[in-house]
């Protein structure tokens, strides 16, 4: 019986100093091999806080969407977010929230995203919009970069849980953003050269002092001589008595689905409402060539409807 | 004396730990692909060799005989951890390279092997020679071995110094569209392997025909 | 589905003797004849599912808690060794004819690369639990599979005419090229 | 602080195994089986239990 205890202690003692040795080495290799992640890390950090010292915190994140959190001491934390998008390859980007809840930056490192769609996710005026939030706001999707900006509001919002919750900030998670802000922009005047958009109109109905025009006009893909694509046709009520447009819908979609069929909501076409052939109307950004056939049908009912 | 000067002869050939006595051949395999893996593996298994080898003779005596084999591997691990502690902090591009293959050297039966066969029975200095010996007769032997495939399996000779990533020399033997590059591959890997454990049998049985014949 | 992939994937393509050269020792030694080989390829399995299990565990609900991470290497050893002792005595206890079949090679697997490498794998790629008990199946039973094919060729090299200087362990690499040739051809199949 | 666990940790899995290896030893081989031999002469690791150089030192002191 003593023969067993023996070994027992023995292998014990061995063990023992096993794991006292270990780390006592781990103490001296760890904080070396940290800083050598960050020095890789650093470049990226720069970009957002230039000069700052960073340390690497801790990531008890088990979204898998946080690849490291970086705090620039006295200035703010930096999130390294991956998620994948439209692309087979994840994109990568790094968000910064300031120690007051600001969002201190928002910057890309690499993305294989689809130019002009999924890689607006990054350009100017979504990125200006990121910059105006605060990690207690909801960050809104990008209309026309749905699949790629649904992925990049997942991983801030991963990010945002764990700063709010390191600085013990109340916030509403699963608050979501308003309908995504339809972009517009660059208006057109509804009396300019529409010419090659061929707006005809193939129906008209007097109903007392308004008339409804149903006016048919080529889209996206008439115009570039692309098969399988139809016209879109748009009913326009147009009020006679000061030949202003009352209302505007789109009864046949025929350019590409889930590009030009984002300006087919009433937020877009309420905008047409009390316009006259001399004002002009938005055009909504991802989606000009529909919003444009819109707006020549718009112009050929005024036309017809002035020609009385 | 000339004990220990015969166990490091017999180190490096008769007795080669790879080719002769086939131990280590699992990372031997696999991390001969280049060169200054090769090296950087040799190093690290002479490194670890030899401190096991003096830590264990040390002990010999204290060590109860049933429970040797335990504590025997509990030191190597120990002594395996702390080498790749040490190269992941000061050598990162050599870590990166070695990779799973540091903590595999546990395992590989050479540190055990001579664990057992050699240090648990000789004193501190005969071991530390033995381990020096054979470490050095691995790498030899990972030497041979990285210096066959890579020539014939990328056709270029390159060494880069494992802590600053700068190649040293490098230049091309076999033009790129001659190069046989099944010896990137496990078959080339085992194919040399045996080729070269057939050279050293042949070479000792014709020793000891000479030796028979005088 | 993707379970179902990685199974074959562990087994014929990134098969753990011909393209990682793992368990060369016993691949070498054990497979002079059928018995020995599937006696010790079940001993393998049976140990390596049990100890990359309690591994597994071990390592998410003490070392990381517990920042151990850089103890991982000894406590998987002597996981292993002890576990490999526990069914040793299990068997010696409870079925003799199973101890006549594996008994003789369980303490050869303790110094098994093999059984390291599997409970090392199932940390480093970030297995979930069902993958690691899926990847602690399909390994062994590649080794398993490499190991019975590789006796069958060697009980009939006996017979061979081999030059002097090969005979014994070179010729058997020279048949694992040939069967490592042979296995790269599965590459493209997942 | 974390040196305490990895000591306690170390001796905790020593003292399981050297338990478990102690045990081992203890049960008695089932009868029949004595005097299995895996036949492993192949390969040299001279470390593990059954390489035919263990057979002469262990029958003479058992």
């Amino acid at each position: 019986m003593k023969k067993i205890i023996y070994l027992t202690c023995f292998l014990a003692i061995v063990c023992a100093i096993a794991g006292g040795a270990l780390t006592v080495v781990n103490d001296m290799t760890a904080p070396v091999i940290e800083s050598m992640a960050i020095e890789a890390e650093k470049e990226n950090l720069e970009l957002i806080y230039p000069g700052a010292d960073f340390t690497e915190v801790e990531n008890t994140d088990d979204t898998g969407l946080i690849l490291g959190i970086y705090e620039a001491a006295g200035q703010g934390y930096v999130y390294k977010l991956q998620n994948t998008g439209y692309s087979s390859t994840p994109f990568q980007f790094l968000i910064a929230f300031n120690l007051d809840g600001t969002v201190g930056g928002y910057q890309m490192l690499q993305s294989s995203e689809t130019n002009g769609f999924g890689a607006r996710a990054w350009e100017d005026e979504y990125t200006n919009t990121i910059l105006g939030l605060t990690s207690s706001d909801a960050f809104p999707l990008l209309s026309g970069a749905t699949v790629t900006s649904t992925g990049v509001v997942e991983a801030i919002d991963a990010a945002k849980a764990h700063f709010n919750a390191l600085q013990g900030i109340e916030y509403d998670e699963n608050a979501v953003a308003e309908a995504p802000a339809l972009a517009t922009g660059n208006p057109v005047a509804l009396n300019s050269d529409l010419a090659d958009y061929n707006a005809t109109v193939t129906d008209e109905v007097a109903d007392g002092d308004k008339t409804t025009y149903t006016v048919t006009a080529y889209g996206f893909g008439l115009l570039n001589g692309q098969s399988d694509y139809s016209e879109n046709v748009f009913e326009v009520v147009v009020n006679n008595t000061d030949l202003t447009i009352d209302s505007i819908a789109m009864t046949q979609f025929g350019d590409t689905a889930g590009i030009g069929d984002k300006i087919d909501t009433p937020e877009y076409f309420d905008l047409f409402k009390g316009a006259t052939i001399d004002s002009s109307v938005d055009t909504v950004t991802g989606a000009t060539f529909t919003s444009n056939s819109a707006i020549a049908a718009a112009q050929a009912a005024l036309n017809a409807a002035g020609g009385q | 004396m000339n004990k220990n000067k015969s166990s490091f002869i017999n180190g490096l050939l008769t007795e080669n730990p790879v080719f002769g006595l086939y131990l280590g051949i699992c990372s031997t395999l696999a991390i001969t692909t280049s060169l200054n893996n090769a090296i950087g593996m040799g190093v690290a298994v002479i490194f670890v060799l030899t401190f096991s080898n003096i830590i264990i003779s040390a002990m010999r005596n204290i060590i109860p005989n049933e429970i040797r084999i335990p504590v025997y591997i509990v030191i190597i691990a120990t002594l395996v951890t702390i080498v790749e502690m040490l190269i992941h902090a000061y050598a990162p591009s050599l870590y990166s390279a070695l990779g799973a293959f540091i903590s595999l050297i546990v395992v590989n039966c050479i540190i055990l092997g001579r664990a057992e066969a050699f240090a648990s029975k000789n004193g501190i200095l005969a071991s530390a020679m033995d381990g020096i010996s054979m470490g050095i007769g691995y790498t030899l032997s990972l030497l041979v071995m990285s210096l066959i495939r890579q020539i014939l399996g990328t056709g270029i000779l390159s060494f880069s110094n494992p802590f600053t990533d700068a190649t040293i020399f490098s230049f091309t033997i076999i033009p790129e569209n001659y190069v046989i590059s099944m010896f990137k591959d496990p078959t080339g890997a085992f194919l040399t392997f045996a080729c070269c454990a057939a050279a050293l049998t042949a070479y000792i049985n014709h020793k000891k025909k000479k030796e028979a014949s005088r | 589905m993707e379970l179902v992939s990685m199974f074959i994937a562990a087994v014929l393509i990134n098969n753990i003797v011909l393209t990682k050269f793992l368990g060369m020792c016993p691949f070498l030694g054990v497979s002079k004849k059928m018995s020995s080989a599937v006696g010790m390829g079940v001993a393998v399995i049976f140990v390596i599912f049990g100890a990359s299990l309690i591994s597994y565990a071990l390592y998410y609900l003490v070392l990381v808690p517990l920042h151990l991470e850089y103890m991982q290497l000894i406590t998987f050893i002597l996981v292993i060794a002890s576990f490999v002792q526990f069914v040793e005595m299990v068997i010696k206890k409870y079925s003799p004819s199973l101890y006549k079949a594996l008994g003789v090679y369980l303490p050869l697997i303790t110094t098994n690369c093999t059984v390291l490498y599997v409970a090392q794998q199932n940390i480093t790629e970030q297995y979930s639990l069902i993958e690691t008990i899926v990847n602690s199946i399909a390994v062994p039973a590649g080794f398993l599979m490499v190991l019975v094919i590789f006796a069958a060729i060697r009980e009939r090299l006996e017979s061979a005419d081999i030059p002097e200087c090969f005979k014994g362990n070179p010729i058997a690499l020279v048949c694992a090229a040939t069967m490592a040739l042979a296995f790269s051809a599965f590459a493209g199949l997942v | 602080m974390q040196v305490f666990y990895a000591i306690l940790f170390g001796v905790v899995l020593g003292g399981i195994y050297a338990g478990l290896y102690y045990m081992n030893h203890k049960t008695p081989v089932p009868k029949g089986c004595e005097n299995l031999k895996a036949d492993c002469e192949g390969c040299k690791v001279t470390s593990c239990e059954m390489h035919p150089s263990h057979n002469i030192k262990e029958t003479n002191h058992d």
